[in-house]
């Protein structure tokens, strides 16, 4: 069994479930770190954009902004936010890849505030961003995030970001595209998806070492344990070395 | 007449109202002659920045943004001013530092991105010193593009279900064809946008190198534009390549040359931003006597731009940032 | 009095209705070498943009095309379509040139068809192109055509382009911006405008040798003649001058 | 759904219906691969071309159109084409020499601008032969952008109160905001383009001078697009200038290098329109005979474009046609 974190787990996890040819738009951290790592593995030709512009570059090392120079290097184009998202909205764009402070059950995200009154939050995150646009406008949702109680809760104090809603056909009907929502929640603990119809958070895979109570005991909410589930395939040897090597040299994102 | 659609409305008020007949009338009063617009950053802010404007500013947040301006607002104490919040990361932590804005439409705040949140911006928007109206980074992109495209609204299909659409002030509607449900997003005209470019000649025709982010159609919608601009070249240039012209002379009321007048932000092709600049002034919020004799040293204590860069390692360190930009270290 | 034939003089009475600093969209012909004239007289600062996307060029002679590569010689910006209809959209444009097979008494233009079946028209016309949009769009449109019966219509066959619609406030009324519609009618017998409550064509101006026998023998509808009116004042030697060795020394306008 | 707007409707059928979600299983079933598409005009019409498909024209006219293709589909004989007619003239002429198209969305058609009107494609509208409906140059632009943004309609602010809103197949609805009345303009999704372009590489990244018309937002908007160009460059060169890229590779399903391939269009910065050409073919049209001879000579009887290019004067005619352009003649 190789040597790894759990940062290096999710970002190889994540990485995996990129197919070549996809397009994904990527924040800064490890979704960045996972879109480099699958195109030097299993993904030569994946494309991808960044919110604020940038198309296809040719990463040299990893932007710090979704809006710095490093995100239009050698790039294809260099656009604007606006062709960003209706590429997003065209339905061009299979991936996007998010996180927050808090996701329920169906796959919603804050990232706004914490507290109970708007206008006086407790705490005041920087918002939406472009989460929400990616959301509702790409065709699969990743969420990649630490496991935990605080993080995994039954009601979110905010609602930034659209999962799937109220569950069920709720996405369907609130006029957001057709076919889109949260596609993989991968945690420090397992990865997840969600069930057909009700649109709850299930089980797909348990990481090495780690067991369903884990899974029960670090959220706020029942996630579905279905009867058969699989275990998590560790990181290759080849995965961590590009990731350790290339991707992430100075361990500005595995390093966390 | 919006009681023909039973559909839902955001609760977020409404800063600026959409009203394309007032867009029209200032498009037409726009000075159309091509007369030079040169000014200092002094003049611009005292001239075109007004206590209570709403204003919009280019970039993204720590790439290619107008600090020079930004630094004068808040030493020429600006209050109440409105502020589009389309991802601003740092040119917020400035203006917050001044406590210079008291409303906002926001879609990324007080964050840095991955450097981490702005202490001082934060306890801005938690204790109630200013009213928040939720968007998106794509709302608020297309809310300029409505108004540089002279309409009132313009569809779109994200937001909906949302605590952050509920929070705005959009409008669900019906499609008039597919009779599907669509997001409709009011037409956002700032009242000034200050927008730092690459190449602009003396009239205020403007180039810029790598993404564009939203400054094309900030600079249509707004009622006034200062252009800050790491080098002015001349119209001929401009007319070699008239591709390249991204935002045209009649949008802009001042122009002023700034070489390095995006530091310590990112500009594309010239120099990279700086970091550890940025991570002193996340770490001098912590502490508010700290802060207070950073913002004496770096912007009350400076007459101008000039010398807040000298301050910070002036010339050598912006060749530091260009060997970062072009990644030789 | 100087020599010059109706069209010369039609476009400089065009050129001096162009204040400087004003911005004009033009097609080809007559109002191109009418901005022409005026940017090489009294306005000299007049910004010329074609519908295609070419914006303040500095002309080396008359374009052929909307589209073609003279529209952008020089130009201050090479851009769409969408982007010159959006500027006249937003307001940026003060004056569209235009003509067309049929005239009414409310400025309303027909580029479309003649008959009375839209789908076995007698003759078919090109149809809008930019018209519509121009005329909906910009400040103020100016017609510029030869006056005859044919031209000057009680009833069009086809409302391509909006004048003042049925006259009184119908324009004010269609949704169309407010403020907007056709501001002179520049022919070979005199200028006309608009009465300013029913919206009826009617006489500013009567070029030498014409009386009011000629405006009215010349048009299918009434045209309005108010108790006082001009004479228009004759081309200066100085225009005629630019307009024949300067803007159109092949006489592929001037000499039609 | 749509009876909720108690206003007008235009008559003239939508020969392409909005819909935003079929579009976008379009774009994602779209190859993201960066492989080569370089294929010959034979093929690609071969191909891409259906009789019975929608077509949008890039360029203006007679500028910057993809002649080679165009008299492709007519030895081809392609039929019953629906065609976008945002301004098509020297291009609508030759799919009218075929007799190509039997529905027409006309802003702008059967005229060569200040040339004259062709009498063969008037006789096409005039005889019943073609199925139109009314719209205008923007309105037409408008829908390809609409699609282009991934939506299934835009509001404007023409045609209002005239026939050509009347035999469009436009609506009028009230503005969500100010509840002024709008005009809404359903997306168009063209079943394939024909762009010329100055440079693109082998997987379809395009670089266009001079003025784009609508060719960036109908290659996103159309299922299928076929780019010939002037010259392959390499990939690394698309790299260099990323401003520069106007159609991105993912749009493109073929790529034909096609030097002098607007000929006799004008191709801006590489040589002017051939008016003697032009003026030829007008004439020929005026005796049904000459112009069958004409066509014979000019399309039938020749297996490819250069065949074409070289019996009007060949490459010692694209060397005047450059002067031409340079202003030099």
């Amino acid at each position: 069994m190789a040597d790894f974190n759990s940062m290096e787990l999710m970002i190889c996890i994540a990485a995996r479930s990129l197919e070549d040819g996809a397009v994904v738009v990527v924040g800064t951290g490890a979704p960045c770190a996972a879109a480099m790592l699958a195109q030097k593995t299993n993904a030569p030709n994946l494309v991808i954009m960044f919110e604020a512009g940038g198309i296809a570059p040719l990463l040299p090392t990893m932007p710090i902004s979704v809006g710095d120079s490093r995100t239009t290097h050698k790039a294809l184009m260099a656009s604007t936010m606006a062709e960003i998202m209706e590429n997003c909205q065209r339905g061009l764009v299979d991936y996007c890849f998010l996180g927050g402070a808090q996701i329920d059950r169906f796959g919603n995200l804050n990232s706004t505030i914490i507290g109970s009154d708007h206008s006086r939050p407790k705490v005041r995150f920087p918002g939406s961003g472009g989460a929400n646009d990616l959301a509702s406008l790409c065709w699969r949702t990743m969420v990649v995030t630490p496991q935990d109680n605080k993080r995994f809760v039954e009601k979110l104090d905010f609602c930034t970001t659209p999962g799937f809603l109220n569950g069920g056909s709720s996405r369907a009907d609130s006029g957001l595209p057709e076919g889109t929502g949260p596609y993989r929640v991968i945690t420090d603990i397992g990865v997840y998806g969600f069930a057909p119809d009700t649109k709850e958070m299930q089980l797909l895979s348990l990481h090495p070492g780690r067991n369903t109570d884990d899974v029960c005991n670090n959220s706020g909410f029942e996630i579905l344990i279905p009867e058969k589930y699989e275990y998590t395939l560790e990181p290759t040897e080849e995965e961590l070395r590009v990731l350790r090597d290339v991707v992430d040299p100075l361990r500005y994102i595995i390093g966390r | 007449m919006t009681t023909q659609f039973p559909l839902k409305t955001g609760k977020g008020r409404l800063f600026i109202q959409p009203d394309a007949e007032a867009g029209r009338e200032i498009s037409r009063r726009k000075d159309k002659r091509l007369v030079s617009k040169l000014t200092t950053v002094k003049d611009a802010v005292n001239r075109y920045i007004h206590d209570g404007d709403y204003l919009a500013l280019g970039g993204f947040g720590s790439n290619r943004i107008s600090t020079s301006l930004l630094h004068e607002i808040v030493r020429q104490k600006r209050k109440d001013l409105g502020l589009a919040g389309h991802t601003v990361t740092h040119d917020c932590q400035i203006l917050a530092a001044g406590r210079c804005f008291n409303r906002c439409d926001i879609a990324y705040v007080v964050g840095l991105e991955a450097r981490g949140l702005s202490r001082n911006a934060r306890s801005m928007f938690e204790d109630g010193s200013v009213e928040v109206t939720e968007w998106t980074n794509a709302s608020l992109a297309w809310r300029f593009k409505a108004a540089a495209m002279g309409l009132p609204f313009l569809p779109a299909r994200v937001m909906m279900g949302t605590d952050t659409f509920e929070y705005s002030g959009s409008k669900e509607i019906l499609c008039p064809f597919t009779g599907k449900k669509l997001l409709a997003l009011p037409a956002l005209s700032p009242d000034v946008a200050l927008i730092h470019v690459h190449r602009a000649d003396i009239h205020g025709n403007c180039q810029i190198d790598g993404i564009i982010m939203a400054d094309d159609d900030i600079a249509k919608a707004s009622k006034r534009v200062i252009i800050t601009t790491e080098k002015i070249i001349p119209v001929e240039d401009i007319r070699r390549e008239p591709n390249r012209t991204v935002i045209p002379y009649w949008c802009v009321d001042a122009v002023i040359e700034m070489p390095f007048g995006s530091y310590p932000a990112n500009m594309p092709g010239e120099y990279f931003s700086d970091e550890d600049h940025l991570k002193e002034w996340l770490a001098a919020e912590k502490d508010p006597e700290t802060f207070k004799a950073f913002l004496e040293k770096n912007i009350f204590g400076c007459s101008d731009f000039y010398e807040y860069l000298q301050i910070n390692g002036g010339i050598e360190k912006i060749k530091l940032l260009r060997e970062k930009e072009f990644l030789s270290n």
